[in-house]
């Protein structure tokens, strides 16, 4: 039950800067991977702002974050150290695992952002552990486990499914359906017709498939069940549809390989998520075009500042090679 | 003060006053709470801390030990016991990939303090799938502690070390020693995890053996001292990190070495202690080093064969006999139960 | 959709038969236990008869059937052989593995026996393989996978009927539900409520849940599913309810215990699946009482044949250690 | 015919010829038929063979291998693939309690004939979940063989091989072989299953290697020849069942073994060969064996710690030159390409 409350201003723009600052970070690690500075795979969330910046807009400051290989958008939208992201991709010693983990381990405890792995599905259950261990505190803390489509077809997913319910933990499961895992398109995964949040629904918790490139729509369905889960009310399951427009992994288009076809990509451009917010914050005169503006301004700089500060950090040292292995 | 206990009482008691002084302890496992309480291990827990800290769990391996790991990621202190180390072969995934490298991989961002016990099953037909002893995986693991207590008071103490320590411990326990018996204090201590330690002091020669080979290498040894020659037996009990300094230390005294592992002997841990020693104690080495290990098959369920898997006492005498040219040897009696069980109390099925 | 046929007469003895083979069998084992020449871990079936009894006369011989822990149903009613399942248990090399698994490894490929191990949900996916085989080499084959509602908490069983299903696989999922998984009771493992035969039908499936105590109506919806598995119609989930008498490991009763009540075991005897059929038999005049007690004789000396063969089997060889790590 | 191919197309032409002559031979594996196809290994085979040989599959490890399995058992030969090792972490217990042990535990009734391809990351920051190197486990499991082709010649030898053999097969394949050239016959041939090859023959040590340590090692073994020491080196190839005989025939030949392994050291398979050297080689060893194996750490993302990880030809000379004494070495130059990437045309990102 999702009471429908007008998003206040401040909402919408924070919604928008938030895609933007994805969509100009993610473009901009696509047009320096050339360089061949980055040298560490990087999976793109181009095109998949709408999610990262809806469901991070649903959530309290103490609340926990999981993500998996795709984990650009999460880590940005919660609020996660830019330099830090930026420098563990290339690699230096400033970098949120100290270059240890690349693009792929992307880590911020000061915002809850508990990790992202690139094993899928592995975060899902980890996820719920810490939902257990709010419970066991007492703590109103909410975590987030964001995963792909792919992710669901692990046996974990199921398992940690089966346990949150049982337990009625306070977690929200957000799954980011994009058709594909890899290149392999969902008719080689699951059954044709057979949702994947009617599945997920079986388990016996609230489940909602909607667009995940309507940020505004993403964040009212994420607050509601941000706020069940805070009030004890168990977890629930979104389906956010949306679309990867990037290649699987790295940084340049693949619509010519053939496993989607560029029509199919072109009309997922169309439903870009950012214009479309961008035309109601001008249509409602929430935001003038030289907000906007002033907002592209600040995301640039925010970003050309985090690559200036990658780019000089230095790499770690050889000392840090068995540092850590143990607690 | 010091009483006899057994060793699932001395792991029972362990997990009590840590659950006692530590909030952040609990223990979760299919059949944790159960009337059985893994062979013994956790009964009365639960009526004394409660189903909230003291819990079964579906039958779900690795989805369960993931949670276990989310929750220790956050500040609990789990303590996740699996039955067999079989069952654990579903959850290697997030005990390999995510508990034992969580620290190093996010620059000690995230820590995992959890234990894992997984239990070795022996004996009564367990067959195949129910006695591995794979500890020569989790040994293989940066990231991983593991430890194998061979005697009640190291059970206690090494559980107790494995609990307060910030990193996944594996702690693997061998079902034939659940009711071996030995001197347990009742106050609270601990076993350092990495370090090995010197049962029985020789200088002949050196047995290092891990769990339940331990039982056999003292008789072994013991027989040994009848014909005049003095073994040294030493309990590797912890595998990651491994204290090279105590075992090749004695081996560096004695000269000869004999491993006596549980696992299998292609690819075990066996063959580690031996290219430990070979590496580093080249000179001293007076006769090739030895593995006693478990055959290289899959276990079979029947008495009559399973009982040729497992190197015992014989062995070992017969091992040092070889490597000390020696002839007259003094060999253990017969054991008056059969081989398939740990003792005449045991009468199965599990 | 089930068309309700009339069971032959031929039918029901054969039911009521299997089920009395299983029920003498398991009996004299619990008898025997004692002794301790069987030396091996024994997961009884008493109580669930009617499930085995049910699903075997469901199949045509080419078909494949693999099983889990409490096998020993399964097997017999297939019509394992029942001297090689008895040394087995003994530990002998004329054993289905020459002893060399034990009670929880029993196999008899003569009748499509493919297997059964220990690993709870392991042979879920196995199982699926096996039909997915049959698929690839245009059988007409249709396998089996039989095991109990806990395995149904596994991840692979989860991936096992993904696939299953996104292939149309001719398998049929044969669940017992006896409510313990061990000792552990369904609450602590599922969420209330939540019929384990309803999460699977979100796989996408048809799936039923009925009285597993019931070998008629297991038999007529399990012929259903296997027909429907045989003419290329895809998998069927069949949710059998049932109830283990005995220790879940083990010859004796263990309801003093503490994690169920002498009154739930009293109550499922009342169910007994066997006293049920026999009234039929006789109600109905498609048995007397001197046929039933013809088919306890035969039985009996059935066993007690087997038993006599397996104690006088010789134990394997030491050479047979090293044999057969390797086809 | 010989001609020169790629490593991955050796792997294709061998999947090829296998699927042509024998209809029970079918691929599968996330993303087998995508137009990557598994980096150009499956390429073109699912047009040839058509999608019911040539398959796709869910991101289900466990259940996925599980199903592999169960066609086996009935007669297929599936050809399995998970793009790295750290993936199939969660199909260990399919692997390990059914695939390998249903022929041993169901006394013959049973067999799994299957081939399972582990790709093996490294470089281009794979980082810890993305570059073990896991080989030691499956050596230490009876019932698995286990080959780690180091050539084109050998990786189609190999899996027409490993695809007859009517046991589950474990095919390791480094990445940075892929791309690697070398002469291939047209004709379909076998390398067996459990033979080690004397790559390079010399008198006076032995490197024994696996996978991509053979070329780390031929580079080592060409400057030790520039200072006058002639290195033998021998590929593993097959590391379950092990070729003892070809391997410690080497040993017994120089008196000095260094084995180069692409796994971890610590419990590793290197281990394993140093034992087996130790305990059968004993009076003819002249020096201690060591061992050249990855850093005991999980594998960091960044080439400025990668680097520090991985074993070199410099490494394998210099520990050449310890073990014989000699000081006058000829060290390789420093490659030209960065130490993340396997040549210069490797632009990341898998
Ligand atoms: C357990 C596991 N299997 C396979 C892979 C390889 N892999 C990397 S990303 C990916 C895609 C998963 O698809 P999905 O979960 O839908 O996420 P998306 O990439 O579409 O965002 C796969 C299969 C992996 N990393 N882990
Ligand atoms: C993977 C795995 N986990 C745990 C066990 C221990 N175990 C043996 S039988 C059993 C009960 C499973 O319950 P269910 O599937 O309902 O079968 P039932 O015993 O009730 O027939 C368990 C948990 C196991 N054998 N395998
Ligand atoms: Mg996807
Ligand atoms: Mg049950």
């Amino acid at each position: 039950m999702v009471i429908h409350r007008m998003p206040t201003p401040e909402l919408l723009r924070r919604l928008y800067l938030d895609m933007l600052r994805v969509r100009v970070v993610e473009e901009r690690i696509a047009a320096l991977y050339g360089e061949q500075e980055m040298r560490c795979p990087v999976h793109l969330s181009v095109g998949q702002e709408g999610v990262a910046a809806g469901v991070s807009a649903a959530l309290a400051p103490e609340d926990y974050v999981l993500s998996g290989h795709r984990a650009h958008a999460h880590y940005i939208a919660r609020g996660g150290n830019l330099r830090a992201m930026l420098a563990e991709l290339y690699g230096r010693v400033t970098g949120c695992c100290e270059g240890k983990g690349g693009s792929m381990h992307l880590v911020d405890p000061s915002v809850g952002f508990i990790g992202a792995v690139p094993i899928v599905g592995s975060t899902i259950p980890i996820a719920v552990g810490t939902a257990l261990a709010s419970r066991m505190r007492g703590e109103k803390r909410v975590t987030i486990a964001y995963f792909g489509e792919g992710a669901t077809e692990e046996g974990v997913y199921h398992e940690a499914m089966n346990y949150a319910v049982l337990r009625k933990l306070p977690v929200v499961f957000i799954c980011e359906n994009n058709f594909f895992s890899v290149y392999s398109p969902l008719s080689v995964r699951q059954p044709e017709g057979r949702e994947v949040y009617r599945l997920a629904a079986g388990y016996g918790l609230e489940t909602w498939k909607g667009d995940g490139n309507d940020a505004v729509a993403v964040q009212e369905r994420a607050a509601a069940a941000v706020d069940k889960a805070r009030a004890g009310g168990g977890p629930t399951f979104l389906e956010l549809v949306t679309y990867r427009w990037r290649e699987h992994c790295g940084p340049n288009y693949d619509n010519d390989i053939g496993y989607r076809t560029p029509a199919e990509f072109e009309e997922w451009k169309r439903r870009d998520p950012l214009p479309r917010l961008e035309r109601r914050l001008l249509d409602e005169a929430i935001a003038t075009r030289a907000d906007l503006d002033a907002m592209a301004t600040q995301v640039a700089a925010e970003c050309e500042d985090a690559v200036a500060f990658a780019k000089k950090s230095p790499f770690p040292g050889e000392e840090k090679l068995r540092e850590g292995v143990y607690a | 003060m010091s009483r006899t206990l057994k060793y699932v009482e001395a792991i029972r008691e362990a997990l009590d006053v840590s659950m006692a002084k530590d909030p952040t302890v609990y223990l979760m496992g299919l059949g944790v709470p159960d009337p059985k309480g893994i062979f013994g291990s956790t009964l009365g827990l639960a009526d004394k801390y409660g189903p909230e800290r003291v819990m079964d769990m579906p039958t779900a391996e690795n989805g369960m030990t993931g949670i276990a790991v989310g929750s220790a990621l956050v500040g609990m202190r789990p303590v996740m016991c699996h039955q067999r180390v079989d069952f654990a072969l579903l959850a290697m995934e997030q005990i390999v990939n995510q508990a034992a490298k969580w620290h190093y991989m996010f620059a000690g961002k995230g820590r995992c303090p959890m234990v894992i016990r997984l239990i070795i099953g022996r004996g009564w037909g367990q067959g195949p799938q129910h006695s591995q002893s794979l500890q020569a995986w989790f040994a293989h693991v940066p990231g991983l502690k593991v430890v194998m207590p061979a005697t009640p008071y190291d059970a206690k103490g090494l559980m107790v070390s494995a609990i307060e320590d910030d990193n996944p411990v594996i702690y693997l326990e061998h079902r034939w020693l659940h009711n071996t018996f030995g001197p347990v204090p009742e106050d609270i201590y601990r076993v350092p995890l990495g370090k090995a330690r010197v049962v029985r002091p020789g200088k002949d020669i050196t047995f290092a053996v891990v769990s339940h080979m331990l039982v056999e290498a003292l008789q072994a040894a013991d027989c040994l001292a009848q014909a005049g020659i003095d073994a040294e037996v030493v309990d590797i009990r912890s595998l990651r990190p491994i204290d090279e300094d105590t075992i090749l230390g004695s081996v560096r005294k004695t000269g000869h070495l004999i491993v006596g592992d549980t696992g299998w002997k292609t690819g075990g841990f066996a063959g580690e202690i031996v290219a430990l020693a070979a590496e580093q104690c080249f000179d001293r080495l007076k006769s090739p080093p030895q593995r006693l290990a478990l055959a290289d098959v899959p276990t079979p369920s029947t008495p009559a064969l399973a009982k040729l898997c497992y190197p015992r006492a014989i062995d070992m005498v017969l091992a040092a006999g070889a490597a000390l040219g020696k002839k007259d040897l003094v060999l253990p009696p017969e054991p008056s139960t059969p081989l398939d069980v740990p003792d005449s109390r045991f009468t199965g099925p599990f």
